[in-house]
């Protein structure tokens, strides 16, 4: 933008500067919250930056089970991991079955929206009355809590695949199966990658959930650990590291949209 | 189906006629099979558990989770408190903590949607925030607020907020540049431009995220009983665990299932009425 | 009607009707037509009715109550390989390229890649958008979207090109340059092009012939022969006599 | 100001934009008559919309400025009406509603709203209408019912970008009809876009032609055919070539 500021008028001068001062407000902001955070940590049990980060640096010298806050979140990540990969195959393909097919849409939605009613945390007493607290229940834990999001939005693609695309498949003689491949499901992928994006949401919180309430590894772990043993430093760091590896996994898969789907980008 | 008969003789009331039948016999068919997954899933859960495969401690039948709830109405053992009770400070937690939601989250997002300096301002704190699951902030409420009704509602509050503000935000934001000029043109200010312009346009995401809201503040609660609480069905579930009542923590579970549904619904009635013109 | 041209596609008492919310619509009732081969035949009517309804019967994507079509001579059962169409709202697969849109047509019926890549190619350099092979539709301007549609339909090799409003949806300076631009295509690949419009300046500056259709439902109210030179001259005293005619005969739909 | 007795209802002195380094339009002055309709024409992209967004104070102009009875043109004082090109009528309100929208802004009393919109539902047959939403009629009621609500403003000034750019040519003509039957009796002052130079031809009494950009005035054109005007008669062609010699963009 060039600096002409002599050639604008007094309105657009103004509106020139209002930009300027919008640039610097969240920097205010932020160093405000920081303030708050410092002075509040000050009069109540509340840890304080400082407290944080050296908590952080002693898990790295004195490790807990063995891991220190990469080892941890690293545990976490590999579970949903697991799960996702299980939800995306299995519930993308149920998805499509239940939204293109009439006879398996009658059949199965009203089961599958009874399961979706049960918030996913509700699952974990039942599940660990089963199967105990070892790995396989909380991979089952964070599959029951996330398929539903991938399973609901697979099934929306493709059950309102727009009729002009099929219009123009019987234009061009595609066959059944070519609507169903070359047609539904591509125009579905917009839905079914908002629905990748909810259930990995969905997976990074039930893990934390699961591990919460019995595990010996993840971030969970170190939260009820740091709960436990009245650490409150280690309970805020771990909630730190859960805030940041939760956005790094919204980034990775909004990138991932964006590489395998590039038309679903917004044109500016 | 319709084509292949011979139209050209029949006359028009038979056609629609044959029309009516036919989909008639097709809304007949696919509500038989719907009716037919669900009580086969039901009859093969009865099969199972009776047939011994696995032992009753694993699972009940459906019969007995029926008396069960039956018996529960008046009987509070083992949990101590009747399921009335808990159906009700379940309600009374995730109602208040989603109310608080959308009374702050949704004015919010609103206003940080339309003015730029409370959005520059507002917005990263709130980007801070978001990341980080309700679920992960049990642990920090509890010492501040122990395991009363305030700290459950805190958490489900916060499970609410984020979906209000965000759905209401980008709400705002879709607000057509062609409507914001006719009303500028008619001499509108940007306060009456905000509120005759930009918040019924914002209507149709809000409500969606509305609903996003009470699905988040439902499955937080049930974490927040089962962490730290006294009473609610969260808790009810977990009594059933410790006391290797299977049955319980299956009753448990469809209980929250169908209110959940039911809630549901009441805000989809709620969302007809407001957008209803949307539907002429 | 001069009798010499040979018929490509016939219309015989095509009738059709919708059932909504339990009452019988009429769309079409008994219209009959000749259309002659590689003409430029437009279908002219007021609003939203029986038009787009016809051409879907052609193209097969409807089914008539009552009455057949016949193309060279044998009878149509549904849609056919040898008429393609271009759609009003462009129908473009978001998902593909220019270039992927443009052979969807060779590709579903298996032709193989090297083939296919070349007609493909032909049309897209027919339709003027040589070097746009790799963009995405939501990359690309209402015109060259609608160019993308033509050059997709085109690559189909049909006999009969079906065009329902093509540039309804566009600007009105873009729809002069693509009125052109249709014309232009259709004398360097000659094929019988059905052009729906319910625009009379359109009709009467790209038909050879003007099918008249009256309001919902559509009948053939007039066929009008427009021997006028080509490209026509809007401003012309004889085209505003043909369109006067034309616009006083077509029924007023608010 | 303007010392000169008040016959200008509009006077546009040296009105000159800039979007950042973007020279858009320059140097424009022209005056308009109390209840005189004004086309402008001009080629596509020569900065039409945005000279009509800068009388309706949408955008602000970097130069110059835009007088109406002698004082600075303001929204808030002034009525000022637009049609935009794109359908703009508020989805969730129905036709009556859409009417009375700008009158309730401009809070104007109770009485005067009803009367005007019940004199604007006459003139254009919306009895039927009042009822429905937006989305429940055809693209060309929806503008006559914008087009309807600018005139229930009784404006000022009014200003139409190319409001029948998508219509065909009967219904063009018939809604021409009645913009010029509105104008008559309601009596307003009116600036037409449009890039139809017969439209131009038929509608105005003086036509304004726009060059390319940045856009200046090239030259205005007198048209005084009686009305209703025939488009085939030898005059009313002579102006459509002359004025079409003038824009040459084609």
């Amino acid at each position: 933008m060039g600096t002409k500021t002599t050639v604008m008028s007094v309105q657009e001068k103004r509106e020139y500067y209002l930009k300027k001062v919008y640039m610097v407000l969240p920097v205010i902001s932020l160093s405000l919250l920081l303030l708050l955070w410092i002075n509040v940590s000050k009069s109540s049990a509340f840890p304080s930056p400082k407290d944080t980060w050296d908590r952080l640096i002693m898990l790295f010298q004195k490790p807990i089970k063995g891991l220190n806050i990469f080892g941890h979140v690293w545990a976490s990540l590999v579970r949903i991991f697991i799960a996702l990969a299980f939800n995306w195959t299995f519930g993308i393909a149920f998805g499509i079955l239940i939204g293109w097919n009439k006879t398996c849409k009658a059949l199965f939605t009203p089961l599958f929206n009874a399961f979706r009613a049960v918030p996913p945390l509700a699952w974990i007493p039942l599940i660990t009355l089963w199967l105990g607290t070892g790995e396989f229940p909380k991979i089952l834990i964070v599959i029951f809590g996330s398929i539903a999001s991938i399973v609901v939005n697979t099934q929306a693609g493709m059950s309102n695949v727009e009729k002009l695309y099929l219009d123009v498949g019987t234009i061009f003689n595609a066959s059944a199966s070519q609507k169903l491949f070359q047609i539904a499901i591509p125009s579905a992928l917009d839905a079914i990658f908002a629905g990748i994006r909810t259930s990995t949401s969905a997976a990074w919180m039930v893990v934390l959930a699961a591990e919460m309430l019995g595990a010996k590894s993840g971030v969970g772990f170190l939260i009820t650990r740091g709960m436990d043993s009245i650490d409150m430093p280690l309970v805020l760091m771990s909630m730190i590291a859960i805030g940041i590896v939760g956005a790094l996994l919204a980034i990775i898969t909004q990138f991932a949209e964006r590489l395998l789907c590039p038309w679903t980008k917004k044109s500016n | 189906m319709e084509q292949d008969l011979d139209l050209k003789t029949i006359s028009n009331e038979e056609r629609v006629k044959l029309i009516q039948a036919q989909r008639k016999k097709e809304q007949y068919k696919s509500s038989m099979l719907s009716i037919a997954g669900v009580l086969g899933f039901i009859i093969f859960w009865q099969v199972i558990a009776i047939s011994g495969l696995i032992e009753s401690k694993y699972l009940s039948t459906p019969i007995q989770i029926v008396s069960l709830f039956i018996t529960k109405l008046t009987n509070p053992n083992p949990d101590g408190a009747v399921i009335g009770v808990n159906i009700i400070s379940s309600l009374t937690i995730a109602l208040s903590g989603f109310g608080l939601a959308i009374i702050i989250g949704i004015p919010l997002g609103l206003f940080m949607g339309w003015y730029r300096g409370f959005d520059s301002f507002i917005r990263p704190i709130f980007e801070i925030i978001r990341p980080i699951p309700p679920v992960s902030w049990i642990p920090l409420t509890i010492v501040w607020l122990g395991i009363g009704l305030k700290a459950k509602a805190l958490i489900v509050f916060f499970a609410a907020f984020v979906p209000c503000l965000i759905n209401s935000y980008a709400g705002i934001r879709s607000t057509s540049e062609v409507l914001i000029n006719v009303a500028k043109t008619c001499g509108a200010s940007n306060f009456t431009i905000f509120r005759k312009i930009g918040i019924p346009s914002s209507m149709v995401l809000t409500f969606a995220g509305i609903k996003v809201a009470i699905g988040n503040a439902w499955a937080t609660l049930v974490a927040a009983e089962m962490l730290a609480s006294s009473s609610g069905l969260g808790y009810m579930i977990l009594m059933g665990r410790q006391f290797g009542r299977v049955d319980l923590v299956i009753l448990g579970i469809v209980v929250i299932g169908v209110i959940g549904t039911l809630i549901s619904i009441l805000i989809g009635m709620l969302e007809n009425k407001v957008l209803g013109w949307r539907k002429l | 009607m001069s009798m010499d041209k040979k018929i490509k596609l016939k219309l015989e008492n095509i009738s059709h009707s919708f059932v909504v919310n339990n009452e019988v619509q009429d769309a079409v009732s008994d219209v009959s037509i000749d259309v002659y081969d590689n003409e430029f035949l437009v279908i002219l009517g007021p609003g939203r009715c029986g038009k787009s309804v016809l051409l879907n019967i052609i193209g097969g994507l409807e089914k008539p109550i009552s009455g057949n079509l016949y193309l060279d001579g044998e009878k149509l059962q549904g849609s056919d390989k040898r008429i393609s169409m271009v759609f009003q709202k462009l129908a473009l697969m978001p998902w593909k390229t220019v270039m992927g849109n443009v052979e969807f047509g060779p590709q579903l019926a298996g032709v193989d890649k090297e083939t296919r890549r070349k007609t493909a190619q032909k049309y897209i350099d027919l339709v003027g958008l040589t070097g746009f092979e790799k963009a995405y539709p939501n990359q690309l301007s209402g015109g060259m979207k609608q160019r993308v549609g033509i050059a997709r339909a085109y690559a189909n090799n049909p006999e009969i090109l079906l065009m329902d409003e093509p540039f309804g949806q566009l600007d009105a300076q873009t729809r002069y340059a693509m009125e052109e631009e249709i014309q232009r295509i259709w004398q360097t690949e000659k094929r019988t092009i059905i052009f729906v419009t319910n625009n009379i300046e359109e009709a009467v500056y790209l038909g050879d012939r003007i099918i008249l259709l009256s309001e919902c439902p559509a009948t053939v109210k007039q066929i009008y022969d427009v021997n006028l030179p080509r490209p026509r001259d809007t401003i012309h005293p004889e085209f505003l006599r043909i369109r006067k005619e034309v616009s006083e005969n077509t029924d007023l739909a608010l | 100001m303007s010392e000169v007795k008040q016959e200008y209802k509009v006077e546009v002195k040296n009105l000159t934009k800039y979007f950042g380094d973007l020279h858009v339009l320059d140097d424009i002055s022209f005056n308009i008559k109390k209840g005189e309709f004004v086309c402008v024409v001009g080629p596509t992209g020569c900065g039409k919309t945005t000279f009509l967004n800068l009388l309706t104070r949408i955008y602000m102009p970097t130069k110059g400025d835009l007088y109406i009875d002698g004082m600075p043109a303001d929204p808030k004082k002034h009525n000022l009406a637009f049609v935009f090109q794109e359908p703009s009528s508020i989805p969730w309100l129905t036709v009556e509603q859409n009417l009375r929208f700008g009158l309730e802004i401009k809070k104007i009393d109770k009485e005067e709203i009803n009367e005007r919109v019940n004199n604007i539902i006459s003139l254009l047959g919306l009895e039927k209408f009042k009822k429905l939403y937006p989305h429940q009629l055809s693209v060309s009621m929806a503008q006559r019912i914008i087009i309807g609500r600018a005139f229930a403003m009784n404006p000022d000034l009014l200003l139409m970008d190319e409001p029948y750019g998508q219509m065909d040519v009967k219904l063009r003509f018939y809604l021409e009809d009645e913009v010029i039957n509105l104008w008559e009796k309601l009596g307003s002052t009116v600036v037409f876009i449009t890039h139809n130079i017969e439209e131009a031809v038929y509608l105005a009494e003086r036509i304004l032609i726009l060059t390319n950009k940045p856009a200046t005035i090239k030259e205005e054109v007198i048209v005084d055919l009686p009305r209703p005007r025939d488009i085939a008669s030898e005059k009313f062609i002579n102006i459509r070539k002359h004025v079409t010699e003038q824009i040459k963009w084609w």
